[in-house]
């Protein structure tokens, strides 16, 4: 792509960011609350949540599409909540892909690049470079309206990353497109992005890209951030019931806690006892509590006998097979891999279920 | 024509002029004008009720200096309006009455008698003579079938309601029974005296009345018309000039008054086609004109009492005529 | 998609200074002569300031009536003449008609916006007459009288409906085929989609094409002056008297004043609807076009039938005009001449080279202005907004005749004295005409997702810029429309050019107007198809020019002359 | 929802679809190409393929949207090719939504139920009903614009099952949700789907969607259908190497046929021999094939020794770890489940490789 410096990557901050909107029936709503949210000069952050939760309006209030409410926004060292959109060279990847119906893909990808005046063969080389990268090379004539869905969310793709812009925010720029070139693109733009230095705000709703891609995440519910850390340490670590559940599936299995140390704790479930990572607030002996174990993590052995649960359904998904087991009055979700015998359990057969006897994560809600 | 810049402020020798006159009228005699005394005429033509209107909006600062032709009504109006100066050419001396301001500030250069015109054709087919009174025109044959000013915008019309006032002896509930009456028949009152003189060419109407101007101008484009008058009479009115008040070019604009006053410029009106009759009495009806009028009972509206009771007058038609359901 | 963003004037200085220089012309050419007329019509004989003369005039039967006509002919010109163009739109954008044939139907169609003044009312007057063409040689009916309510509204929607197929044709085009695809896929029937999709979704076309009507109706005199007759008085007539008549100008500036009421309702009943709801069909996601037909095509061969023959008509009154000028005298001298194209070439050279100069400078600025109103009204938020809004209005909603009073009064006198200038004739029209640019590209903008401009903002291009590039080419097709009205209205506008025009300035209109009071109804003839022939050669030409420049840029939106 | 009678499921035919449309650069393309697919009554058929494959064209083709430029399509026995959309009685779920901008919510949804002219009431609980489905109740009076990009396709979904057609068409339904919400959908989707018995031909890029919620599933390419099977037979043996690689990765490792009967074959692949399924056409002894090996198939154990390899990269990705190992020549992609000791592989790392015995699919082109 262009070749121009690089520039020095920036960090972003956001300070109590709050945007209220009008909704009909429930009042003035709260789409995004008391946002705190750092980005490091550089990083891939990335915005993960439910349907509806402020990942978009958070990200339109960064580029300056929308004011917030309450709250500051620091690009660098400068406070650019009033700042317009195009005095803060962010490039933006829409969720609806906002293709200009009136350009040809070409001008559509070159829009930038002629705005920051780029020499005309320039523009041309780079528009090439960039519609060869999404997978569009010779489709550079083509008119908006004859491409497909996932078409033209590679356009509005190419059209963000190829002027090169201090900062990158990207909508959900992949839902459209396969598994394939979804893991192919997210490659490209990672690739991109720690080339450049970029420091890029990535919102996605699928949990595996984010965790592909991001080099921390943010999990959003309900307007607010409820959980900022690397993709590991949200699985091997979720800090409530919801979190557990969004990232990756969980059973939540309640427990008594046996005996409890700065450094874990020892909590009865299911008839067995579990070594488990301690929780924040600590918790103590005597506690109730649930403990996360991932469907992964539980081992399922045909065979009966006592304690034994039996299989409530089976599902086939190609590389694994998901099972729900019924252990005593908790139902399981457990998963088998690969086509070994766990794989080929039947409905309603008798199975042994083995938890994982140590690393389990603790929540107390 | 520059895009900026008032025109007025040109050459020394020039007049700006509004002329209610068509301009095949009112060019030759602004171009004998110039012959004569060098001075260039610059105008624009309006119907009367608009120049006026112009005169009277640009009245703090005027833009022309002579308001020239149209019927002495709009004049009157301009006089009441303070748009005037006062001045009386050297023929005013030799002028009837009817054909001067009483206060000088405008002075009559023709006179214009009014005419029953009616479409040839129709006549025929309907089994019709031209109308020769002013009853004639109540014949239901007409019903829907002419077409005359409206008096709210043409001097013609007002002309023409006191013509009747003035054949009744200025009795006012005779005349408005009258026209009452011949509204009945009237199909449009058009609002420029001229207006509905195409339409009887073409047989759209039957008849109307207008100023012999119009009349025979319509008959030389080649519209089979035929003009009568009614033997009760009818009136006539002057057409005239005056000199607007704060003219920027007065010297030149008096020449104008002097010049169209006088019997030079009235005796083109015939070699020119232009069918008034002179104001001046210096000077001679063309003939085929005079032939025409030969036949006609032009009566005389007094100027007193019209203009006295002009306003009333033409709102009573409006209430009573032109409104009535 | 939460896209109704507040962008903040105050950071804007592209927009701040775009939005300040328009306060000051919109003060000096609209609100300042409008309020010398207001000072004179309500100042009393004594010259203190009174609603007394109001009163009185409120007071008059006769102006209540006339107002009452006025609603009337408005409301029937508005409705009738929104429809009218509304089946032409849809004729030409819904019922697949080869590019050809659209052309040729928005060719004639533009004639009786060109049409110089009076030119439909006398053709209706000559056609429907108790002599006329049609009514009395065509089918025998004597007697008949062309004058009054229907001619004269009949008139006012043939000459109007133009502007509604302008404004609306760019609308249908925008809404997005997958919404009648998905209305049509719950099993909705064509005229179940027609009711629920099209024709709501064309709401803000509809509305603004009404809005545009009304007050164009609301203001016209010349169509009653002619046509009207005696039985239906309506307001801007008898003001149009009430000044030239009567000389009463106090009289006249009231009853104009009264016109601006209905409008200022109509505007904010229209504002009204179409606030709080969204009709962007043309989103961030381009759509695939689509197979299939809208219209039935029972229906879509009455549309055509219909549209077909009102073509007809146009063309024949077009043909009519045509035809006098070429003979000595309609309707008594038949003899074929060039007489009159002689004379108008000869002494008309003056006026033909003056139109044109004013012409031109007045329709790209007018074009621009219409332009840029529209999109701040529609896009921005900023103090004052609906006041801007209404204030481009009033010239519009205003008779012709009182706006040009209203110059006289405001610009004859130093220090402001541009009376005599062109400057005069020129600021008129743009702030007369331009509404209907500014309507145009307001609907339009309403179908146009802004997540567009946003898209363009961070891409690093200015307001300015966004504006250029993504904006204007995507209200091209209003952008257009406003051009082409603004360019016609200046070739032909008569009433307040009446007095405007000075002995430097004089135009074709007037003197066709004069021509026609003279009788001399051949050069006036060969004087109207010679602005007819003018504008079409100019539009055509523009519309080339523009076209080859989008085609560079690989665009697709249809302008105003098809396809 | 509504409770009318349940139609009668119907079939629907394509024979011979093509669809050609203008591209600028390379001419007349064909987006569709001779297709053929049946979809059996009351099957839910997923038309699944890369970005630009003609699934979009082909689904607007069986609605109605778009005629084919060449072939027949039936629903029933009645060849609908030339028949209007709104005569089909399909619901369309669109890839842009397509929500119509000037009604509510709650309008948007009951349009299909007001065109069948169902009593008021009735509409009021329907629709309320499928907005609580979609997890929308409550928005009933919001319009449109106000709507977050999941909401609205969820908003789309909603009309389209609520007036129960008497078949379903969806075009990439869910790609704007996240993961728990998507499974959520699917899941009513499906059962709503199965209960009424509507035939359904549904659109996505997903795999891992397409295989739960399918009958069967059309692999698409370029235009044409690659492979038509259930999702396990699709899995268990694709007949080309792109449909090793669209379904779920695969190593495809070149090996020599050492023994082939109708049955099966034995092939040597990386120096141990593997028993095969036949493939069609059978291959014979001595033949080069290429045999697919699934990620989750190889096993990796810490260890170096003889005919070991070596890890190359790792990627976490919660429930499992993705590893790249080079094997001789070979470079191949291996997946870790769990938090078990193949699960802390570290780059750079000697590993024993193990393949799967049996069941191997091959490929021979
Ligand atoms: N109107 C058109 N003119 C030209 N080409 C078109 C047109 N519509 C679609 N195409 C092309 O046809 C191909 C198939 O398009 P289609 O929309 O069916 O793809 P798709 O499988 O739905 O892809 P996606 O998953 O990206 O939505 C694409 O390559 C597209 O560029
Ligand atoms: N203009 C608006 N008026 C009222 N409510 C709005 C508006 N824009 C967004 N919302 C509401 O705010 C919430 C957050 O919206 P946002 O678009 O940020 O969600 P999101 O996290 O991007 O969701 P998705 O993954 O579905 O795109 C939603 O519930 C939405 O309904
Ligand atoms: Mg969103
Ligand atoms: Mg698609």
């Amino acid at each position: 792509m262009a070749s121009i410096p690089t520039p020095q990557p920036v960090p972003i901050r956001l300070e109590g960011i709050v945007k209220r909107f009008d909704h009909n029936v429930k009042g003035r709503i709260a789409a995004v609350d008391n946002v705190d949210i750092s980005v490091a000069p550089g990083e891939l952050l990335t915005l993960l949540g439910p349907s509806g939760c402020g990942k978009t309006t958070t990200l339109r209030m960064i580029a300056g599409f929308e004011h917030p409410t309450e709250g500051s926004i620091f690009i660098g060292d400068h406070d650019v909540t009033r700042l317009r959109a195009n005095e803060r060279n962010i490039g933006f990847v829409f969720q609806n892909y906002a293709i200009f119906p009136h350009l040809s893909v070409f001008e559509n990808v070159a829009y930038g690049l002629r705005v920051q005046g780029r020499p005309e063969a320039e523009i041309r080389s780079a528009v090439e470079q960039v519609l060869d990268l999404v997978g569009l090379g010779g489709y550079g004539t083509q008119q908006p309206h004859q491409l497909s869905g996932g078409e033209q969310q590679r356009i509005a793709l190419a059209r963000a990353i190829v002027f090169q812009p201090r900062i990158l925010m990207f909508d959900e720029p992949l839902s459209n497109l396969d598994a394939k070139l979804r893991g192919q693109m997210r490659g490209e733009i990672r690739e991109l992005q720690k080339r450049l230095g970029i420091t890029t705000v990535y919102v996605t709703h699928d949990q595996e890209e984010a965790m592909a891609i991001s080099d921390r995440i943010a999990v959003m519910n309900h307007g607010s951030v409820v959980q900022i850390d690397t993709a590991e340490a949200l699985y091997a670590r979720p800090c409530n019931a919801f979190m557990a559940n969004f990232i990756g599936k969980s059973n939540l299995l309640p427990g008594q806690v046996l005996q409890a140390d700065a450094r874990g704790a020892q909590v009865r479930v299911l008839d067995q006892t579990l070594q488990c990572l301690q929780a924040a607030p600590e918790v103590r002996a005597g506690d109730a509590v649930r403990v996360v174990v991932r469907p992964e993590q539980i081992s399922l052995a045909p065979g009966g006998g006592p304690g034994s649960a039996s299989v409530i359904s089976r599902t086939f998904l190609g590389e694994k097979t998901e099972y729900q087991v019924q252990a005593g009055t908790a139902t399981l979700h457990a998963v088998a891999y690969g086509a070994g015998a766990s794989a080929r359990l039947a409905e309603g057969q008798a199975v042994q279920v083995v938890l994982p006897a140590e690393g389990n994560a603790i929540i107390r809600d | 024509a520059g895009l900026t810049g008032p025109a007025t402020a040109r050459a020394a020798e020039t007049l700006n002029v509004y002329s209610i006159w068509p301009e095949p009228y009112a060019k030759p005699m602004f171009k004998a004008f110039t012959q004569e005394t060098g001075i260039k005429v610059n105008f624009l033509r309006f119907s009367s009720g608009e120049a006026l209107a112009r005169i009277i909006a640009e009245k703090n600062n005027p833009k022309i200096d002579v308001l020239f032709g149209g019927p002495i009504e709009t004049f009157a109006a301009g006089v009441e309006n303070g748009v005037f100066q006062v001045y009386r050419p050297p023929s005013t001396k030799v002028l009837p009455d009817r054909f001067k301001s009483p206060g000088g500030y405008w002075t009559a250069i023709a006179d214009d008698p009014l005419v029953f015109m009616t479409n040839t054709k129709f006549l025929k087919d309907n089994h019709l003579q031209p109308p020769a009174s002013w009853d004639d025109l109540l014949n239901p044959a007409y019903k829907n079938m002419l077409q005359m000013a409206d008096a709210r915008t043409s001097g013609t019309a007002v002309t023409r309601i006191f013509s009747v006032l003035e054949v009744n002896h200025r009795d006012e509930n005779k005349t408005f029974a009258y026209l009452k009456k011949l509204r009945q028949n009237v199909q449009t009152y058009t609002k420029s005296g001229g207006g509905g003189t195409i339409p009887i060419g073409l047989g759209q109407a039957g008849g109307g009345i207008f100023f012999i101007v119009d009349a025979l101008e319509t008959r030389d484009k080649g519209y089979d018309v035929t003009i009568s008058f009614p033997k009760e009479g009818i009136g006539a009115a002057a057409e005239g000039i005056a000199i607007v008040k704060g003219a920027k070019h007065l010297d030149a604009a008096k020449k104008l008054v002097d010049w169209a006053t006088s019997a030079k410029m009235q005796s083109l009106l015939a070699p020119n086609k232009i069918n008034f009759v002179p104001a001046n009495p210096q000077v001679k009806t063309e003939p085929g004109l005079a032939k025409i009028l030969s036949t006609a009972h032009i009566i005389q509206i007094d100027d007193k009492y019209a203009g006295a009771n002009r306003k009333r007058i033409v709102q009573k038609w409006v209430d009573e005529v032109l409104n009535a359901k | 998609m939460p896209s109704h963003s507040a962008k903040s004037a105050a950071r804007d200085p592209f927009f701040s200074s775009i939005l300040a220089v328009l306060w000051i012309l919109l003060a000096f050419f609209v609100l300042y002569p409008l309020l010398r007329l207001f000072l004179r019509a309500f100042t009393t004989d004594s010259g203190t300031f009174s609603l007394q003369p109001l009163l009185k005039v409120l007071g008059n039967p006769d102006n209540v009536h006339a107002f009452g006509n006025s609603l009337l002919l408005a409301a029937v010109v508005g409705v009738g003449g929104t429809l009218l163009g509304f089946v032409y739109a849809l004729v030409a954008g819904r019922c697949g008609l080869s590019p050809r044939w659209t052309r040729v139907i928005d060719t004639i169609n533009l004639l009786p916006l060109i049409s110089p003044p009076f030119t439909i009312s006398i053709a209706i007057l000559f056609s429907f007459g108790s002599r006329g063409l049609i009514t009395y040689d065509l089918l025998g009916i004597s007697r008949y009288s062309a004058y009054g309510f229907t001619s004269t509204a009949a008139a006012e929607i043939i000459t109007y409906f133009p502007v509604s197929y302008l404004t609306l044709r760019p609308i249908l085009a925008a809404i997005d085929p997958s919404m009648e695809n998905a209305a049509f896929s719950m099993g909705a029937s064509r005229w179940r989609v027609f009711r629920s999709m099209t024709l709501p979704l064309a709401m803000p076309g509809l509305l603004n094409a009404f809005l545009l009507l009304f007050a164009a109706s609301l203001a016209d005199f010349a169509t009653p002056l002619i046509l009207a007759g005696n039985q239906f008085p309506v307001l801007p007539t008898e003001a149009y008297l009430q000044i030239t008549g009567q000389f009463d100008l106090q009289g006249g500036a009231l009853l104009a004043v009264l016109l601006l009421l209905p409008a200022a309702v109509v505007y904010f009943v229209q504002r009204h609807w179409l606030a709080g709801r969204s009709y962007v069909t043309v989103g961030g996601k381009a759509t695939q076009r689509s197979d299939v037909e809208i219209v039935a095509p029972a229906v879509r061969r009455l549309l055509i039938t219909l549209c077909t023959c009102l073509t007809a008509m146009i063309l024949y009154f077009y043909l009519l005009l045509l035809y006098a000028s070429l003979v000595m005298a309609f309707g008594a001298n038949s003899t074929f001449t060039l007489a009159n194209y002689h004379t108008i070439f000869t002494d008309g050279r003056e006026v033909i080279v003056d139109t044109l100069i004013i012409a031109a400078i007045a329709t790209p600025l007018g074009g621009l202005y219409g332009m840029l109103v529209g999109y701040l009204v529609a896009r921005r938020k900023f103090v004052g907004r609906h006041v801007l809004e209404v204030t481009t209005m009033l010239n519009y909603a205003l008779p012709g005749t009182i706006i040009g009073i209203a110059y006289l009064l405001a610009f004859n006198d130093p220090p402001v004295e541009l009376t005599g200038t062109a400057f005069i004739l020129i600021a008129c029209y743009i702030f007369r005409y331009s509404p209907t640019g500014i309507r145009a590209t307001v609907a339009l903008l309403h179908q146009i997702d802004p997540s567009l401009e946003e898209a363009s903002e961070s891409l690093g291009a200015s307001s300015s810029r966004t504006f250029r590039r993504i904006t204007l080419p995507l209200v091209m097709p209003a952008f257009f429309t406003g051009l082409g009205v603004m360019f016609i209205r200046s070739m032909t506008a008569i009433s307040a050019t009446i007095f405007l025009i000075s002995i430097s300035w004089n135009l074709i209109t007037v003197r066709i107007l004069e021509n026609m009071t003279e009788l001399a109804l051949g050069p006036a003839a060969a004087f109207s198809v010679l602005v007819v022939v003018v504008v079409y050669v100019v539009l055509m030409l523009v519309a080339r020019a523009l076209a080859s420049l989008r085609t560079q840029q690989g665009g697709r939106i249809e302008n105003i002359l098809g396809g």
